[in-house]
């Protein structure tokens, strides 16, 4: 049986590959994906046919000759109905551990990714490098090097979606949701947004091109003369006098910002959290819920005043403010 | 005759299946932003009358006893007790509406606790007091359905009394008011849940909560 | 089916044991038991329907069918709730490192 | 029970009361409290829907023929696939077969007069025509462009078109199905004749049952959610808008906790359905009952466990994706088991290709495949891919289109001389069966090929390297949608010109053809009692006539 499944999956790739039936893989994950997609095409073919070619024969050596004809009486067999009960829930176990740990697997990005921001709004995609250079409905990855998407929208949900890389994920206004993936094949391919979003949804599209790093390096720094997501962070840091309050020596009304990412911090009501982007993003939006324990809660909510994009570099900036610390202890 | 009166009931059991599960995505609903917003859900919760509520709770209870006992005087055959005990239940029916509307959602009119009504969010709740109006969009979409239920418990109730009156309920008959004594003591079911889950969550004790 | 007929003194006996049960779990909630408060209302609450279930509505009395159909109510309400929960409970858990996963409105773990 | 079928021959037809002609005028239809005139009502106003739906099918596969869009703009697109899901799904799929057919032939079946409150039925019918009219009023106002799943916070905040009437039809239809669902059990509880006993119950019987259960408990819920999106809308609360600390995945849960076993509402009558078409032209007892009548119920309950398989990229846990996972591909195994009972049930048989049987062994084809490609999707790894694209489309409209519609149809050409007392042409019959069958085929297998391919459901223009795939689909939907007028022609013909039926034109068991056709208004003229087991075609011989 297995053989079977093997040779069957074989066959059917080699038929599939013919263009047009299947899709361009261009990502790390392409091929494992695809792998049981033909496995699963196999089994649904193998059984489709097993079952109308049964029909058919039964069909024909049965068909009723005379009007008054009596069939035999045949009400049951208990090890036919227990054979076609356990291998159908075999099949299905041996599927289902198959495609949970591949998408485990494919659901953890390794941990020295890129990282590329992503905001979806009705109808377009805008794209951030850390670098600073901004898309929009256009991602420029280099080949071979994961890249981690971290993704939010500024009003319904969106899907972005990259046929090519076998990727898709949800765009959730209020929060942020990620994706990875290592690109493999240098190349132009679809972005999609798969999920239904008002009046324009088809035309939420755009092109992820997947360039050689050497090219990419390049295109990054010609790109666009705009500068880096922390830069622009820092200046609307200022601009906001988020600094009349945040000064880096902690002697101002509010914490230093200077180290406290990736930090612990207690809040007022005892509860221990990790500052991270979602704890950011929070502070920002709705300081009075993240108040800090020694700090009185006097911060206003940015809400309104700033957009995701924004957030994300202000998020970018204080992220730096960590590694600045690094730094300077380092020395 | 047998038979009718027990797909009768068995009709009125399987309704309120769908009355339980009509109840149930609200209740899911409120179960998952109550374990969201607890500190918000708490201060919601702290600010109803717990003697309101406990008292509605006894109206409801008592009403159910007499809902009871109006069927059981149909059972033995006791017209005039029939409809005493139903006038007794509507009279508690009402009663617990009456307490609620005037005593209890008026009263959270005036302080601005209504939401889409002129809520108001106050300073003192802090930071939980972003998500206060949802407790109460809970609290008076569940209690305002609860009472919805009611009313119709009343409707049915006149129905049934002015039935009882003209003596139409007698030891073998007296499906209608079987029927809708069950229909009545969900109701009561419901709150029974309503009352810990809006009034006393997150304990009355001093600093409770928080 | 309810042909059966109950005695006043029963209903007179459960209606008191309702009243009594709602004082109690009045009454504990002003006592700090910490998260025990919410099991303490809650199994209270069952309590009470169980009281009413069975002899208000003369389930105790009733056949196996509406028995069954009560618990089969019970169990979907919990289906429901239970397989939700297992979401909204679990998205923090994410495994994908360094808060990627954490959710905006959902980062704080609840208990 | 024979000795029934030879009174019956002696009286002749054409004078004899029977349900349809007991009564005469306009009133004596709206105000009947017979099941069999209320199914009649039903089956005139979902063919009305069938047809509304439609034709939004039909301007959509016209207006994708061409990558840029042939016909509308995007907005009336997004308007047609929402108005086509909400009527198909609500107003067509879900009362399909249990208002039509069940009506008709539970009380039928069982021995009974009439359901157990006609009353009440005759409510329901009204409920769902209330529910109708909003969202027709809604389709005139302007339409609605959410897509049939209403997702939060599009629908909620976004949207400018008529959401609520909308929702507010489908709200108080569900009203409808709940009450059918409850005459249903109480009925099939109460009322079966002296001898049926529960496993000598016609297998639709159990489907229907099935069906009713998921109606009581899942309805309910949908109308609770969709309440609370018309309250939010309206209030801007934030229940389900993440502005205000809500969740919109709370919604989807909400949302397919009904629609995932709404499936099964609408494949689990088809279901029965098969069960006593593919017995009766093969003359043999069902392959495995006691198998068969527990998948039922085995469906019923874990569909209600499965519905977090439509979120497995919208940012659910995945931990809870792995749980529905798992559950999801344990649906499949009842599912499969009636399959294999099926198709052992011709072995040996004595099989005769009459139209409805022609739509049954199209149903077990095209529902197995439907069934298999949901493997693709319950598998975590593959859904990534395909979800939300064609692929998504192609599965589902395998299941309802190719299932519950065949289904239907099939069973419609079964029941037709009973509930008509007239036969229809047999060669039109067959040669809709054939023209549907390679139109559905048609029309949906490229939109496998689509998803895989990676083009997005929903989607009112396209990259034009799709459009290949797109034209077939399109040719296959002219095709299938001339495949189902042909029906409604020749069905509608043989009402008034049809040769009179027999009480039993197909030689079935089963205590509907027992008794004239078209049936007395009371039913039987006797209440039967049973002493055998269902489709015993083996100890009697029955003959057709």
């Amino acid at each position: 049986m297995i053989g079977l499944v093997k040779f069957g999956s074989t066959f059917l790739s080699s038929v599939i590959q013919a263009p047009q039936l299947r899709p361009e893989a261009a990502s790390s994950i392409a091929e494992g994906v695809d792998h049981l997609y033909f496995v699963l095409t196999f089994i649904t073919l193998f059984f489709t046919i097993a079952i109308f070619s049964t029909i058919f024969i039964f069909m024909v050596k049965y068909r009723r000759r005379a009007e008054n004809e009596v069939p035999p009486d045949i009400e049951q067999n208990l090890p036919l109905e227990l054979a076609w009960t356990i291998i159908p829930t075999l099949i299905c176990a041996g599927l289902f551990l198959w495609a949970s740990s591949l998408y485990f697997e494919n659901s953890r990005p390794p941990s020295a990714s890129t990282e590329i921001f992503v905001i979806g709004k009705q109808w377009m995609w805008h794209i951030q490098h850390p670098e600073g250079v901004r898309e929009i409905n256009e991602l420029h990855v280099p080949e071979g090097v994961p890249v981690k998407l971290t993704m939010t929208s500024e009003d319904v949900i969106h899907d972005f979606y990259i046929p090519a890389f076998r990727v898709k994920k949800d765009v959730i206004p209020g929060r942020y949701s990620s994706l990875w993936f290592q690109a493999t094949k240098v190349g132009t391919y679809h972005l999609f947004c798969a999920q239904y979003c008002g009046a324009d949804h088809a035309e939420m599209l755009g092109w992820v091109y997947v360039m050689s790093p050497a090219d990419y390096e390049t295109w990054l720094s010609s790109g666009t003369p705009s500068q880096t997501m922390e830069k622009t962070g820092e200046q609307i840091f200022n601009k906001l006098g988020c600094a009349s309050c945040h000064q880096p020596d902690g002697t101002g009304r509010g914490p230093s910002l200077v180290g406290t990412y990736g930090k612990e911090e207690e809040l007022k009501s005892g509860e221990k959290r990790l500052v991270d982007e979602a704890f950011i993003r929070q502070a920002i939006l709705n300081p009075n819920s993240v108040t800090l324990r020694n700090y009185p809660p006097i911060m206003p909510t940015f809400r309104g005043q700033i957009n995701e994009e924004q957030v994300l570099q202000l998020i970018a900036y204080v992220k730096s403010l960590a590694s600045e610390e690094r730094n300077s202890n380092g020395k | 005759m047998e038979q009718q009166r027990e797909a009768g009931s068995l009709g009125m059991w399987v309704f309120l299946l769908t009355e339980l599960m009509f109840f149930g995505g609200l209740f899911a609903s409120y179960i998952i932003y109550r374990a969201l917003y607890l500190p918000s859900f708490e201060i919601g919760s702290h600010l109803l009358e717990v003697k309101f509520g406990a008292l509605n709770t006894a109206v409801l209870i008592g009403s159910s006893l007499t809902m009871a006992l109006a069927i059981r005087s149909a059972q033995v055959g006791r017209r005039g007790a029939q409809v005493g005990f139903l006038i007794a239940t509507m009279i508690l029916g009402a009663a617990f509406l009456f307490f609620k509307f005037t005593f209890e959602w008026h009263h959270d009119y005036i302080e601005h606790l209504v939401p889409g009504f002129g809520f108001v969010i106050r300073p003192e709740w802090g930071a939980a007091g972003a998500h206060v109006p949802m407790f109460f969009c809970f609290y008076f979409f569940m209690t305002g359905l609860h009472a919805l239920h009611m009313i119709i418990g009343l409707g049915i109730l006149t129905v049934l009394t002015v039935m009882a009156h003209r003596g139409r309920f007698n030891p073998p008959y007296y499906s209608p008011l079987e029927v809708s004594g069950l229909y009545w003591h969900f109701v009561d079911i419901v709150w029974i849940f309503l009352f810990p889950l809006l009034y006393l969550i997150g304990g009355r004790y001093i600093g409770g909560g928080h | 089916m309810s042909e059966h007929i109950v005695p006043t003194k029963i209903y007179m006996g459960i209606f008191v044991a309702l009243l009594l049960l709602t004082a109690l779990t009045t009454g504990i909630a002003y006592v700090d038991l910490g998260a025990w408060n919410t099991v303490a209302a809650l199994a209270i609450a069952v309590v009470k329907m169980l009281l009413v279930v069975l002899f208000f509505m003369h389930v105790k009395y009733s056949s196996g069918l509406t028995k069954v159909f009560i618990l089969a109510g019970v169990l979907f309400f919990a289906i429901l709730v239970t397989l939700t929960l297992a979401d909204e409970l679990t998205r923090h858990w994410s495994p994908t490192p360094s808060g990627w996963g954490a959710l905006l409105p959902f980062s704080t773990p609840f208990y | 029970m024979s000795t029934a079928t030879l009174d019956v021959h002696e009286v002749p037809t054409g004078s004899r009361v029977n349900y349809l002609n007991a009564q005469y005028g306009v009133k004596s239809w709206l105000l009947t409290t017979d099941h069999k005139r209320i199914a009649l009502l039903y089956l005139a106003s979902i063919t009305l829907m069938f047809f509304v739906g439609g034709f939004f099918a039909v301007l959509m596969r016209l207006h994708l023929i061409e990558p840029q869009g042939a016909l509308v703009q995007p907005e009336t697109y997004n308007k047609l696939f929402t108005m086509h899901g909400v009527i198909m799904v609500f107003f067509f799929l879900v009362p399909s077969i249990p208002a039509t057919l069940g009506n008709f032939l539970v009380p039928m079946m069982i021995g009974a007069r009439d359901l157990a409150f006609p009353r009440l039925n005759l409510l329901s019918w009204y409920i769902y025509i209330i529910g109708a009219i909003f969202t027709l009023y809604a389709v005139i106002s302007g339409g609605v462009d959410t897509g049939w799943t209403f997702y939060t916070p599009y629908s909620s905040s976004f949207s400018h078109t008529s959401v609520i009437p909308t929702a507010l039809g489908v709200f108080i239809t569900g009203f409808s199905s709940i009450l059918t669902g409850l005459n249903f059990v109480v009925t099939i509880h109460k009322m079966r004749a002296p001898g049926l006993t529960w496993f000598r119950l016609p297998l639709f019987i159990w489907a229907i049952y099935a069906t009713s259960i998921i109606f009581i408990l899942g309805t309910p819920v949908i109308a609770i959610t969709l309440f609370l999106l018309g309250l939010e809308r309206l209030l801007h609360i934030g229940i389900f808008d993440p502005a205000i600390g809500g969740d919109p995945i709370l919604f989807q849960h909400l949302f397919w906790f009904y629609s995932h076993p709404a499936v099964y509402i609408m494949i689990l009558p088809g279901m029965g359905v098969m069960s006593e078409l593919i017995t009766c032209f093969s003359r043999k007892r069902i392959f495995g009952y006691g198998f068969v009548a527990f998948s039922s119920l085995a469906i019923a309950f874990i569909s209600f466990l499965v519905w977090g398989h439509h979120m497995f990229v919208t940012g659910q846990s995945i931990y809870a994706g792995l749980i529905f996972s798992v559950l999801s591909f344990m649906v499949a195994i009842p599912s499969a088991v009636k399959v294999f009972n099926w198709t052992a049930t011709l072995y040996k048989g004595s099989i005769s290709y009459d139209a409805p049987m022609l739509y049954a062994l199209g149903f077990i084809g095209l529902f197995t495949m439907g069934g298999l490609t949901g493997l693709f999707l319950a598998s975590l790894a593959t859904d990534v891919h395909l979800n939300g694209t064609y692929f998504i489309v192609a599965h589902f409209h395998y299941i309802m289109v190719g299932g519950a519609v065949m289904a239907y149809l099939g069973g419609i050409h079964f029941w037709w001389p009973k509930i008509t007392g007239r036969l229809y042409p047999d060669g039109w019959a067959r040669f809709a069966a054939l023209v549907i069958f390679v139109g559905f085929n048609l029309t949906f297998f490229p939109q496998f090929m689509l998803g895989y391919l990676g083009m997005p459901r929903r989607y009112a223009v396209y990259p034009a390297e799709f459009q290949v795939l797109n034209v077939m689909s399109s040719a296959g939907a002219s095709i299938l949608g001339i495949g189902y007028l042909i029906p409604l022609l020749y069905l509608t013909w043989s009402m008034r010109y049809g040769p009179t039926a027999g009480p039993n034109p197909w030689g079935a068991k089963g205590l509907e053809w027992q008794t004239p056709s078209p049936p007395p208004t009371e039913n039987f003229e006797e209440i039967p009692v049973v002493t055998e087991e269902a489709y015993d075609y083996a100890h009697t011989t029955v003959t057709r006539g």
